[in-house]
């Protein structure tokens, strides 16, 4: 069984209000020298079999189209293993 | 980069400018010129263009408008208190308090982009309403959707009812009411309409202005980012050297939670009595709150563009006045109080800077960067606007379609036919239960929601000792507003009094959203006048006046229009909300007679 | 007898929760997320709400507020602590509560008059209900199922702490739990809100009050 | 300017409705051979500076405390281009 992950953030000049908070949180706690901090998603999603090339279309159509908004998100995909 | 200064527009008068992708017309543009009598800066420009958009000018309804004047302006209530031209409309509804009521339409956000475009709807109209000094206590939500079963129906709709749902809740306002109406026109043009209904001592009303030379400008809430500045681009590729600017999206994404320190921390300010006037920021951004503001006022105002918190530090001057990003608001504030004032913003963590102040200069100034980017006579940008007097035509098809009448249909002849009819409607996506959609909504936050769903009128307490309480109902029914928008729309107006008044509520004022396709088309403009007409003799016929509204134009595919939908919102006044009369039949009822009213 | 409702940044039913204290006949007072001192209070109320947002995990970021501080360590010697929705979040991630709460099981907000059964009347804040007494209450949330390992829900169960348990189980909890208490019945975490239910004119019921009523007596007891 | 990734996932054990609503999806929209999908959430950090080892073993602190709630999450950590 292989794994396909797909991460899907905020696009940079789109406000992430989830971020922003964390982001606050750290100073609060007395985490210093964060410049940023962004929050996304990310999807695990095991294949039953290989990651064949074929497969990994049809999820990167998915991702398209379902989880990642293209209107206000990015994403990127990769296979478990492969880098 | 180059900044296109003042002194650089006068020197340079033959300089193209991208006037007509900004959607000015030549003589618009014209009139700019002539008002400035040399050509406009950049920054300029980008003002113009946006304050002088259909949406921010109302330039198209204006003249049609201006026959809610005709109503008399009192109400069965109360004094109205601001009407029609504040951020809202303020009535007295007696023992020192005041509520102000407004709906208002993010339309075309909602189709591109529906949860985001939905909730920054709501906060957009709940600023408006906290603007004048009140706090905001209910909401309310008439949606319109497409066919139920179309594709796109699938997208949009769970999208905006969990973005009304996702940043009213957030937000702690009871939702008490709205519609949920299906129309094939509505498809690619649905409809967010959002109210917000808040609640003030007289002594508590605050106006949009800027007065009294040496005032200080605050703008507080969330640093400016690119958003909703799509269009303007344009003009900030012409700054960048190389390559243009980086992406700016047209969509706006909402920060609820920042809203709510907002609100909070606003409220704190105007308990301080170190408020001047105040506005929100919405369509048009710093372009709008502060030609508004200087324009209502004194007329002068100093602003230094380079103070502005920014989350976006590539942002072109051009583009941080445009900037739509939301949970903002500016303030005047007398010099004394601003230390006062900055404390309190820190309490809630809200962010503030003085970026400006009132002067007698009777201009607008905005500096960036040390030189000079807008001069102008506040007004021009603000309230004189062009003013368009649209043709309009009764439609060649609308006597077929009159004509086109119900007793043509065929008739259920037995019983059993009478009762497959009765299943279909009380079945079919306009009539069926609602509660998918309102169970997303808190209706018992704060703890005054006298009625919500499944009533006809939402219910607020407003004083826990003594009972004041008001009601609010929406009602629009788009296809009697085609058959007739005249009719139509005093039918809109008859059935929210209607629906006031049968809670036991006082009917004491009208707020509306219109919502029509494009004023270009002279079919749609009569449509647009009858409705108003119709509102106008309706009002002046059951005596409650039009206290503010809003108007949505080019909800339309191609050539097809959206229904014509004059959203019409009644507020009433009840002395004891224990009087309430809620609506259905409970086991405690039992004996009572039923009686039908009219005709 | 002071009963204390904090307001955390983005808490929305702190009104609610004091109107609720009030109409029990304590006197309620507001206490301040950025304020360590309880002011006298007898007993807490940590209210609903979205505080900071939910952004990160409901109640995550709240739970690092001076005022937790304290409340943690009142907590430990006895004072009464009841933690409705976004309060309840807050006392799971301080862990003065077990388990966690994440979304519901079908990811939509809901708003709704519940059913739940009161199946340990001897803590604090339940001592005026009945044994399995049945009430309704609304329930209001969007991360409201309850979630724990099945040691962990094994010994809630056995040590009698389950407080409250759904009739038809709204949002996915685990074993239909509504709300939990601590080892010693002071610490009340609870996802419906009794606090909007304690006047029938803006409430489906009055059986929220019971829970304002019973710390009451467990206070003037102690 | 370093960035670190957090990836904070629900334990196993534990329902992960959203990622059980997209797997549906999936299902739905005829992409077959899913076993399964989970869904977590993933933060990018940016550190004004170097990702020092001490600045890493800060924000390892902060995933244990704040970003994951070891309850029902676990987390994974690393220096982007560490990969
Ligand atoms: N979008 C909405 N938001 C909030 N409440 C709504 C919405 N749509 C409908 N409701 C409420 O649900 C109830 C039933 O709606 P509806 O079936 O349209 O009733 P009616 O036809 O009597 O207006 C009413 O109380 C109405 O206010």
């Amino acid at each position: 069984m292989a794994r396909v992950v797909v991460d899907v953030m905020l696009k940079p000049e789109i406000l992430d209000p989830q971020g922003k908070a964390v982001h606050g949180a750290f100073a609060r706690l007395g985490f210093d020298g964060v410049a940023d901090v962004r929050q996304g998603k990310r999807f695990e999603i095991t294949l039953e079999g290989e990651a064949t090339e074929e497969r990994v279309a049809e999820i990167r159509k998915a991702a398209d189209t379902l989880l990642a908004n293209p209107v206000i998100e990015d994403y990127t995909l990769h296979v478990e293993g492969d880098r | 980069m180059s900044t296109d200064t003042v002194s650089n527009a006068t020197s340079t008068p033959d300089v193209e400018q991208p006037w007509a992708e900004l959607g000015l017309k030549p003589d618009e543009y014209q009139r700019i010129r002539d008002i400035l009598d040399r050509r406009p800066t950049s920054c300029e420009l980008a003002m113009y263009s946006v304050m002088w958009s259909e949406h921010c000018s109302y330039k198209s309804s204006k003249v049609h408008l201006k026959k809610f004047g005709d109503i008399p302006q009192e109400t069965p209530a109360g004094k109205m208190l601001a009407g029609i031209g504040e951020n809202a409309g303020v009535i007295d509804i007696g023992e020192g308090y005041a509520v102000t009521f407004k709906v208002e339409s993010h339309n075309h956000p909602s189709y591109v982009e529906p949860y985001q475009g939905a909730a920054t709807g709501v906060g957009g109209i709940v600023r408006d309403i906290l603007a004048m000094g009140a706090r905001p206590v209910a909401v309310m939500d008439p949606l319109r959707f497409g066919p139920l079963d179309a594709p796109d129906t699938k997208r949009v709709l769970p999208g905006i009812v969990s973005g009304v749902g996702g940043y009213g809740n957030s937000l702690g306002l009871p939702n008490i009411g709205g519609e949920v109406v299906f129309d094939s026109t509505y498809l690619g043009n649905p409809l967010v309409n959002a109210l917000c209904v808040g609640v003030m001592k007289h002594e508590d009303l605050h106006l949009a202005n800027a007065t009294g030379v040496g005032n200080q400008i605050i703008l507080y809430g969330a640093k400016t980012g690119g958003d909703g500045i799509g269009g303007v681009s344009v003009l900030a590729s012409e700054t960048f050297a190389d390559g243009g600017p980086t992406k700016r999206p047209a969509v706006q994404v909402g920060d609820p939670f920042m809203e709510k320190l907002l609100i909070e921390c606003t409220l704190e300010l105007f308990a301080a009595r170190i408020v001047e006037g105040i506005q929100d920021l919405g369509g048009a951004g710093l372009s709008c709150a502060t030609s508004e503001l200087a324009s209502a006022g004194d007329g002068g105002m100093y602003v230094s563009l380079d103070k502005v918190p920014l989350r976006d530090a590539s942002l072109a001057p051009e583009e941080i006045l445009m900037s739509e990003s939301q949970e903002r608001m500016m303030a005047v504030v007398t010099p004394a109080n601003v230390d006062r004032f900055l404390e309190i913003c820190a309490k809630w963590d809200v962010q503030a800077d003085v970026i400006g102040e009132v002067t007698d200069t009777g201009l607008l100034q905005i500096d960036w960067h040390g030189e000079r980017v807008v001069d102008v006579p506040p007004r021009t940008v603000a309230h004189d606007g062009p003013v368009y007097e649209r043709p309009f035509e009764r439609p060649s098809w609308q006597d077929d379609l009159q004509a086109d009448g119900a007793e043509k249909l065929p008739r259920a002849t037995t019983g059993e036919r009478l009762r497959d009819t009765l299943l279909k409607l009380i079945a079919s996506p306009n009539l069926c239960d609602k509660s998918w959609v309102t169970d997303q909504y808190d209706r018992y936050v704060l703890g005054n929601s006298v009625l919500a769903q499944p009533e006809d009128s939402g219910m607020i307490r407003v004083d826990e000792t003594s009972g004041l309480g008001v009601a609010v109902s929406t009602d629009c029914n788009g296809r009697f507003a085609k058959l007739d928008p005249y009719t139509g729309a005093k039918l809109a107006l008859a059935e929210s009094y209607r629906n006031v008044a049968t809670t036991g509520a006082r009917p004491a004022a009208v707020t509306d959203c219109l919502n029509f396709g494009s004023p270009e088309d002279p079919g749609v403009m009569w449509q647009f006048s009858e409705a108003i007409r119709g509102l106008v003799d309706g009002c002046i016929e059951l005596g409650i006046p039009v206290t503010g509204g809003n108007v949505s134009f080019y909800n339309q595919t191609g050539e097809t229009p959206i229904l014509p939908t004059p959203v019409v919102g009644v507020l009433g006044v009840i002395d004891d909300v224990t009087r309430r009369t809620p609506i259905g039949f409970t086991a405690e009822m039992e004996g009572h007679q039923l009686y039908l009213l009219g005709e | 007898m002071k009963i204390g409702v904090v307001t955390f940044p983005g808490s929305l039913d702190d009104v609610d929760a004091r109107r609720a204290a009030a109409v029990a006949g304590a006197e309620a007072v507001p206490l301040w997320h950025g304020d360590a001192d309880l002011h006298g209070v007898d007993a807490v109320v940590l209210p609903g709400g979205f505080s900071y947002g939910d952004y990160l995990r409901a109640g995550a970021i709240s739970r690092f507020a001076p005022v937790m501080d304290t409340i943690i360590k009142k907590a430990g010697e006895g004072l009464p602590v009841l933690g409705i929705c976004n309060g309840f979040q807050v006392l799971c991630e301080s862990h003065l509560l077990p388990g966690a709460l994440i979304k519901n099981h079908h990811r939509k907000f809901v708003c709704k008059d519940q059913g739940l059964r009161i199946e340990n009347n001897r803590t604090a804040w339940t001592s005026d209900y009945d044994a399995n007494h049945e009430i309704t209450i609304v329930l209001k949330n969007q991360d409201g199922s309850f979630v724990a390992d099945e040691a962990t829900l094994d010994r809630l169960e056995g040590e009698g702490r389950v407080v409250a348990r759904y009739l038809g189980n709204p949002n996915g909890s685990y074993r239909d739990i509504a709300g939990i208490t601590n080892e010693r019945g002071n610490v009340v975490g609870l996802m419906p809100h009794p606090e909007h239910c304690v006047e029938t004119l803006t409430g489906p019921s009055t059986d929220g009050l019971g829970f304002f009523t019973s710390v009451l007596k467990a206070v003037v007891a102690s």
